[in-house]
């Protein structure tokens, strides 16, 4: 309906190529972009601001980084949340060992921790396939959370456990530490994922997604026609990890402001997993619907039932969204496994084609 | 550094053998951890080998089954009456997965299946949750717990039932397997589907089948964990432990379950015994993974699995 | 047919005495023949004679359990798929083995992604040099797209098309390697006449125009005789003839096997 | 008499104006064809060096002055590149029918006495050597695509790069000599020369001068306001007036960009890819898309269908007033604005007509309701009156003046009169000079005091508007005396998206009566939301409920012919639907698609005969010819149905209007 593509013929592989070919969806994009950088820092409160927003940027960057190793190198992991636990404790490490890094470097390099331990993890894809790699991932989430809590190395021998992240600044905005306001922070957060999202859409879009994807869909072709199905793999597994530990790092110092290893158990990896499902495997667009999905729901669980007079316990909300969590798996799963995206891409699809139905 | 190192890795053994009694009551302790690692083992086994799905949700169907178990009898039912209501609800919940998940997802692909099964573990734990709630409940089926001496070595009685119990449901089990019309059908369909379909064994009834004994095979697991450790929502992590059993015994093989299991079981507790002090304890959440992990990195297929030959 | 300005070359590859054996199994039993640069090679056979055992063996697959592969003049060691693919070997699969989540245009650009040179990070930017590059090979992709006429289908995801042309798409992405010897697994099984003409004519192009050495296993007789210079025929995992079409045609056992003649 | 030169004299020919075009607006781009994926695009000054490359290759031939040089193949890029340099070297350019078989090529080319051919492909390639024992002059061949070529020997071929190549060298040697080949051009010139396809007899080569062509594509661009930044879609065959005029001298005279389609198969997806600001098709073509239209939303859910209905009944009432500039309630206004965002925007977006500026539609009577349908979404599509002896324009309709049942009012410095006959004649800058070798039919075209002899009978309405009627020499009696223009019966018939074509017959007899051919796509359509099975063409058309389909279609043209008392006469009386698609192949449509009347009804005579006859039932057996050159024969034993036929109406009208 909206969209009036005649007359934007291509007259160049780049442009044909490009990331919004069409016109209207590069006016869209600008529009979405100009909203999140100016216009919800104006209007948003800090509520909106710490309570919603950022955990959704946080979660879509984790999101994206499970994507690309599930949705587009077809290589199910269960260890989200130790690799984001090691970007977390990376940056915590690096931040109070190198006072003057730059924070910006300092959670880039936490990155390229996790992305190292992610690389050890995922030596045994060469061998292993399908769910039998799934479990070998479970042993990376127990053994680097357990490594985390064990030795007190990690959090610089603090007594109690649990560390706070230490204020750092940004072009002399703190961005981290309580001194940081909300607005800072969503912003630090917001070019962050905005950037990193970009660089995996410039990834899976060209030789190394292509790569990818051949072993997701085809294994053995992808071997036969020249792909090193190891080498691959692993980059699959540096770069997954890289945004896990980037999206863990930022989970503990601009989200909760303390690095906790129990905040990256085994539920947060199915978590993220759950993410990906419903909001779209192979899809960088359905890591931010999945995240935005999974941010929203609880939230819906607490208001509606609480606005239609039926309000609802602490514990049930807790079991409600357990269940419905499954049955959204389950339902996604069977209906349209690509999830949210999918549903987006055939919808726009449609409004390409109205009024016409095909 | 080195000596620190040589130490922590070699001390232990100096202890062992200058102690084998003790490491003796370690090792059986281990085996019988271990039987119960089988026994939730046993329940993924069945269902991949008739289905080729792998059950995520068998952890969680020990939770159900033990919460159900408990619940009816809060309600008043006599322990037989439970027993028979859990299992109809088993029964019920076999024939609603088979109905709802697995029959639209029918030739997906097995990672598709997979988390299908993370699905319908996260639904069935919110579901019975909300039914019986969430509180730790105690469960006693009268199982004596008191240590017994054989030989100078103490072991749990407690754990002896439980290696009794498993070691009676597998040869039930195996009993079933090769003796029993039904038996016979599962096997077939765990070679060959379309075999299966072609001499008339109807797929769909063989899987709510399978299911169903999973569900009883949770219940006792579900009833032996449940009085070991009481009831709540951490039983649905033993199902975990589990994994690392699968991996090690290869996922077709009911032999391999318990092999796997008593393994893990074993080096488990002597690695928690002997060597987990010295880096900080709590090991038992990930040694069995990394023993499975590296395992795995020589024999793909696990113990008992078949080689897998890749086909173009 | 004419095929003037063909230049049939030496040695290729040649097969020494291969044995191969899957557990108790012998799918080949001491095979030998050679492909010759530039010509067309059959490899026909019933079925279960063993011609996709000796087209995996080929291309690094399955490794001979006795017997040698010289490739190029060299002896070829244990060597896997991706690393037969880096010498120049491509293949198409008897059951379309494509990338079913991509479209046709990026199925065929996986076939180029041993040409492609430019690091990681430049992929990260997909600027500068790494997206000059995606431009050059998109460049010589579209000409196989235009080569094999399906433009039409260029952004189609590969799943959704019809047999025939997804056939079609698998002999693209192994020209876009620009092979050497490029290997061809039934690819007209389950054709209608119309599909095979154009198959066969493909593959005749590709033979002419790009000089690309084939070797081809195929069920049907008729369209082989046509279409190849020589022809090795297998039964049982053994060959039986070997020999330009002419030849094999008269060969008794050859008429044996495919008449049906018991065998002991 | 010789036609006024062109409004530019230092740039009378095309090779003059390319060199302009390169100049003044050489980083512009000229040409685009979609190849490769994308639309492969030349400027201006790129397109200049081209074609001087060709050129000079095309003397490295012997290609000189006076020479005639063929052109057959599909509308490429290089085709017209070539058409240019021969141009350039003083040689005519003769563009061929691409899908004309060989006989009608080795006609042409043999008349034209081409010495060389530029071929698109092996087809052509295939085609052009076949028939050279017929054509002994054409002594070599150019083929542009090199696919499949390979093992050709034939000393007369050539490649189009070899030729490219030789002629770069002799570029890099001697621009000057071009540039003195080119200078010599005048707009006297032969330009180029067109064969009508001619409904009867042998095609004739209508040799146009650069001052004709040139001098109508100016007055044209003037009339319409076209310029450089318009965009054109070159798809209909490069032999065709029409396109001669519209991608070729249109565009050299403006300067806008004409695109070519990557092949016939695509050109709708190119057309929404490309957009064109200017668009042109013949009748035929607006009334597929529409069906098309119609059968897509048939297909929408019920929501969809309504909106579409709700919007085009809006439109309908609206839609054309509004396009004229007159008065419209404000709330219709506002009903309008909301459709255009809903229905009429998107529409035009998926049939590619978002940006089209003007539309022409010629060749044929366009049905009102089609021409309605895309005048109401806001489309500026016009009818023109024109022929290849006139270099297309005689009549054209001015902006707000436009009518669905007329041609227009004269064209830019063109007379019209209506001779006694009711023929019509022209007089313009654009009238040919001659038909090649063909004197005596030369004669025959031309009135002495210079008018052109159209051929068609029509007459000028109150307005001063032309309406044409038919063919001349078509318009014939019945038994009674009454008028009878079977192409306005047929072209009635046409309207209706049912019917593919129908020939009428009558001249002579006590009644009209019609063969029907039946729209496959349409009728097959509505059969299977009937629920009808059918397995082909000739079972379709055979059904009763298809009988029944098209009687309604022909009651209700009887009951429109009644309403006019020039042609209550030609009512149809009985009709039949034939077994077989009319084909150009079988010789019994031309190569534009006009219905031979006088080889079908000898073709067919049984079936006449049955329909004249009272039988209930026709039998025919046809010789027909396949795809790939063989011939069968086909039998069909067919019904005749009786149409209800209605009173005129009142005779006052009919004598005010005689």
């Amino acid at each position: 309906m909206f969209y009036r593509e005649s007359g934007q013929f291509k007259s160049a592989y780049a442009a044909d190529q490009a990331m919004f070919p069409i016109l209207q969806d590069r006016i869209g994009m600008a529009v979405i972009l100009a909203v999140a950088f100016v216009g919800v820092p104006m209007v948003a409160n800090d509520y909106f601001l710490s309570t919603l927003l950022i955990p959704f940027l946080i979660f879509a960057l984790a999101a994206i980084g499970l994507n690309i190793l599930t949705g587009y190198c077809g290589q199910l992991s269960l260890g989200t949340g130790g690799f984001m636990a090691c970007g977390a404790f990376a940056a915590y490490k690096l931040a109070t060992a190198l006072p003057e890094m730059n924070i910006v470097v300092v959670f880039l390099l936490s990155g390229f921790v996790s992305a190292a331990v992610g690389v050890v993890f995922g030596v045994p894809s060469l061998r292993i396939k399908g769910f039998y790699l799934a479990v070998a991932t479970l042993a990376a989430q127990f053994f680097l959370i357990w490594l985390f809590t064990k030795v007190p190395w990690f959090v610089n021998y603090s007594a109690s456990g649990v560390i706070s992240a230490p204020p750092r600044d940004v072009f002399g905005f703190y961005v981290t530490g309580i001194e940081a306001t909300a607005e800072a922070k969503y912003i630090f957060c917001l070019s962050f994922v905005a950037v990193l999202a970009l660089v995996a859409k410039n990834l899976v879009r060209g030789r190394v997604g292509r790569a990818w994807m051949a072993i997701r869909d085809m294994d053995i072709a992808a071997e036969i026609i020249g792909i090193k199905p190891l080498q691959t793999k692993l980059l699959a597994f540096a770069v997954s990890s890289f945004y896990c530990g980037v999206a863990g790092a930022l989970w503990a110092f601009i989200y909760t402001s303390s690095v906790e290893a129990l905040a990256f158990d085994i539920n947060r990896s199915f978590q993220i997993l759950f993410m990906i499902i419903i909001g779209g495997l192979g899809s960088i667009l359905g890591s931010f619907l999945g995240a935005a999905f999974i941010v929203l729901l609880p939230i819906f669980l607490n208001v509606v039932p609480t606005a239609i007079g039926v309000p609802l316990s602490t514990a049930m909300i807790a079991h409600m969204e357990f269940m419905i969590f499954g049955a959204l798996i389950i339902f996604f799963l069977i209906v349209e496994p690509h999830g949210l995206a999918r549903l987006w891409q055939l919808g726009k699809e449609k409004l390409r084609l109205w009024p016409f139905p095909h | 550094m080195t000596g620190d190192i040589l130490g922590f890795l070699f001390g232990p053994l100096k202890e062992i053998w200058e102690f084998p009694i003790f490491f003796v009551e370690v090792v059986i302790g281990g085996l019988l951890t271990g039987v119960m690692y089988s026994l939730v083992a046993l329940g993924f086994v069945l269902i991949f080998k008739a289905s080729g799905v792998f059950n995520f949700a068998q952890g969680a169907m020990v939770l159900c089954a033990a919460l159900s178990f408990v619940g009816f009898q809060e309600l008043g039912a006599p322990i037989w009456l439970a027993l028979i209501l859990t299992l109809a609800t088993m029964l019920l919940m076999a024939m609603a997965i088979e109905r709802l998940v697995l029959r639209p997802l029918v030739n997906q692909p097995a990672i598709i299946l997979f988390m299908a099964t993370i699905g319908i573990t996260f639904f069935i734990d919110g579901l019975f949750q909300t039914i019986w709630g969430s509180d730790i409940k105690r469960m006693d089926v009268g199982i004596p717990k008191e240590p017994m001496e054989f030989g100078g070595v103490l072991v749990n009685t407690f754990d002896i039932v439980a290696a009794l119990v498993a070691g009676t449901l597998v040869a039930t089990l195996a009993f079933f397997f090769q003796s029993t019309r039904i038996g016979r059908a599962l096997r077939a369909v765990a070679d060959d589907h379309q075999a299966a379909q072609s001499v008339g064994i109807p797929l769909r009834t063989i899987w709510v089948i399978v299911w169903a004994v999973a569900g009883l095979v949770a219940l006792v697991a579900g009833i032996m964990w449940g009085s070991k450790l009481g009831v709540q929502f951490s039983l649905a992590l033993i199902a975990l432990k589990a994994l690392p059993v699968l991996i090690l015994g290869g996922f077709t093989s009911i032999p391999g379950a318990i092999i796997g299991g008593l393994i893990i079981g074993v080096g488990e507790k002597v690695a928690e015994v002997y060597w987990a002090p010295g880096i900080g304890g709590g090991i038992e959440d990930w040694f069995a993974y990394i023993l499975a992990l590296v395992f795995l990195m020589f024999r793909p297929q696990g113990l008992f699995g078949e080689k897998i030959i890749e086909r173009v | 047919m004419a095929n003037k300005g063909r230049v049939i070359g030496d040695t290729l590859l040649k097969v020494e005495n291969v044995s191969l054996g899957f557990g108790g199994v012998k799918a080949l039993t001491d095979v030998s023949f050679d492909i010759r640069k530039g010509e067309i090679r059959a490899i026909i056979g019933p079925n279960g004679a063993g011609k996709s055992s000796m087209l995996n063996c080929i291309n690094g697959f399955y490794h001979p359990s006795a017997g040698q592969i010289t490739y190029k003049g060299q002896v070829r060691k244990q060597m896997r798929p991706h690393e037969t693919a880096a010498g120049g070997i491509a293949r198409t699969f008897q059951n379309i083995a494509l990338f079913r989540g991509m479209s046709t245009l990026d199925n065929i650009m996986t076939g180029r992604l041993l040409k492609m040179k430019r690091g990681f990070w430049w992929h990260c930017l997909h600027w500068g040099p790494a997206l000059r590059e995606e431009i050059e090979h998109r460049e010589h992709v579209e000409r196989i797209i235009d080569f094999l006429e399906i433009q039409a289908i260029r952004k189609t995801p590969v799943g959704r098309l019809p047999y025939g042309l997804q056939k079609r798409v698998e002999l693209g992405r192994a020209l876009a390697a620009e092979p050497d010897l490029l290997l061809l697994d039934e690819p007209m099984a389950g054709m209608n006449l119309e599909e095979k003409e154009d198959m066969c004519r493909f593959i005749l192009d590709v033979n002419e125009e790009f000089g690309t050495t084939i070797a081809l296993i195929e069920h049907d007789m008729g369209v082989v005789m046509d279409i190849s210079d020589r022809v090795v025929v297998l039964e049982y995992g053994r060959k039986i003839a070997d020999g330009t079409p002419d030849e094999v045609k008269s060969d008794k056992r050859v008429i044996d096997a495919y008449l049906g003649v018991p065998h002991e | 008499m010789s036609p006024p030169p062109s409004r530019d004299p230092a740039h009378d020919t095309f090779p003059k104006l390319l060199l302009r075009n390169a100049a003044v607006r050489g980083a512009r781009v000229a040409m685009r064809e979609k190849e490769f994926g994308i639309w492969q695009s030349w400027t201006w000054a790129e397109m200049a060096r081209e074609i001087r490359c060709i050129a000079q290759g095309l003397a490295e031939l012997g290609v000189a002055r006076g020479d005639k040089v063929a052109l057959v193949g599909d509308n490429r890029p290089q085709l017209y590149w070539s058409m240019c340099a021969a141009q350039c070297l003083g040689a005519v350019p003769v563009p061929v029918y691409q899908d004309a078989v060989a006989d009608e090529m080795a006609y042409v080319i043999d008349h034209a006495g081409a010495k060389l051919a530029v071929a698109e492909d092996q087809e052509q390639v295939d085609k052009l050597l076949q028939i050279r024992k017929k054509a002994p002059g054409l002594a070599r061949i150019v083929f542009e695509d090199a696919r499949g070529m390979r093992n050709y020997d034939d000393a007369a071929l050539t490649s189009f790069a070899r030729v490219r190549e030789i002629g770069a060298a002799r570029e890099a040697k001697d621009a000057a000599w071009l540039d003195a080949e080119m200078a010599a051009g005048r707009g006297a010139d032969a330009s180029v020369m067109l064969y009508t396809s001619g409904t009867t007899g042998q095609p004739k080569g209508v040799l146009l001068s650069y001052d004709n062509v040139i001098r109508t594509a100016e007055n044209a661009i003037a009339f319409d306001g076209l310029n450089e930044t318009d965009e054109v879609l070159a798809y209909l065959p490069m032999a065709w007036v029409g396109d001669h005029i519209f991608s070729y001298a249109e565009a050299y005279v403006a300067g806008f960009c004409v695109s070519c389609p990557e092949s016939g198969a695509t050109v709708m997806t190119d057309l929404k890819e490309i957009g064109p600001s200017f668009f042109f098709a013949p009748p035929r073509i607006f009334e597929n898309i529409l069906t098309q239209v119609s059968i897509r939303i048939e297909d929408a859910g019920a929501f969809k269908r309504w909106l579409y209905r709700y919007f085009m009944a809006l439109a309908k009432r609206v839609g054309i007033a509004l396009m004229d500039k007159k008065p419209v309630a404000a709330a219709d206004r506002l009903l309008y604005a909301l459709g255009e965002f809903l229905v009429y925007g998107p529409i035009k977006n998926v049939l590619g007509l978002t940006r089209m500026r003007l539309g022409y539609t010629a060749g044929e009577a366009i049905g009102p309701d089609i021409f309605d349908f895309y005048r109401s979404l806001g489309l500026n599509l016009k009818q023109l009156y024109g022929a290849t002896e006139s270099s297309v324009f005689i009549c054209m309709q001015p902006d707000g003046q436009i009518k669905s049942d007329t041609v227009g009012v004269a064209a830019p410095e063109v007379e019209i009169k209506i001779a006694e006959s009711g023929e019509v004649l022209v007089k313009s800058p654009g009238i040919f000079q001659a038909y090649y070798k063909n004197p005596e039919a030369t004669a025959a075209a031309k009135t002495d005091d210079g008018y052109y002899k159209t051929g068609d009978a029509g007459f000028f309405d109150k307005d001063g508007h032309l309406k044409i009627i038919d063919r001349a020499k078509d318009v014939g009696r019945l038994q009674d005396g009454t008028l009878f223009a079977p192409k306005y019966v047929e072209n009635k018939l046409k309207f209706f998206s049912y019917v593919k074509e129908a020939v009428a017959f009558g001249h002579g007899r006590d009644a009209v009566a019609a063969f029907v051919n039946i729209d496959l796509e349409a009728v097959g359509n509505w059969a299977e939301r009937q629920g009808l099975a059918y397995a082909s063409y000739q079972e379709l058309a055979a059904k009763p409920e298809v009988y029944d389909l098209i009687a309604a279609c022909v009651e209700k043209v009887n009951r429109d012919l009644a309403e006019d008392p020039n042609v209550a006469g030609s009512q149809v009386r009985r009709f039949l639907i034939l077994h077989k698609e009319l084909d150009a192949d079988d010789g019994e449509l031309t190569r534009t698609r006009k219905v031979r009347r006088n080889f079908i009804a000898d073709r067919y005579g049984p079936l006449v005969d049955a329909l004249y006859s009272g039988a209930e039932r026709g039998h025919i057996s046809t010789v027909v010819t396949f795809e790939d050159g063989r011939t069968g024969r086909i039998e069909a034993d067919l019904a005749i149905r009786e149409a209800p036929r209605f009173a005129p109406a009142r005779r006052v009208e009919l004598a005010r209007a005689g």
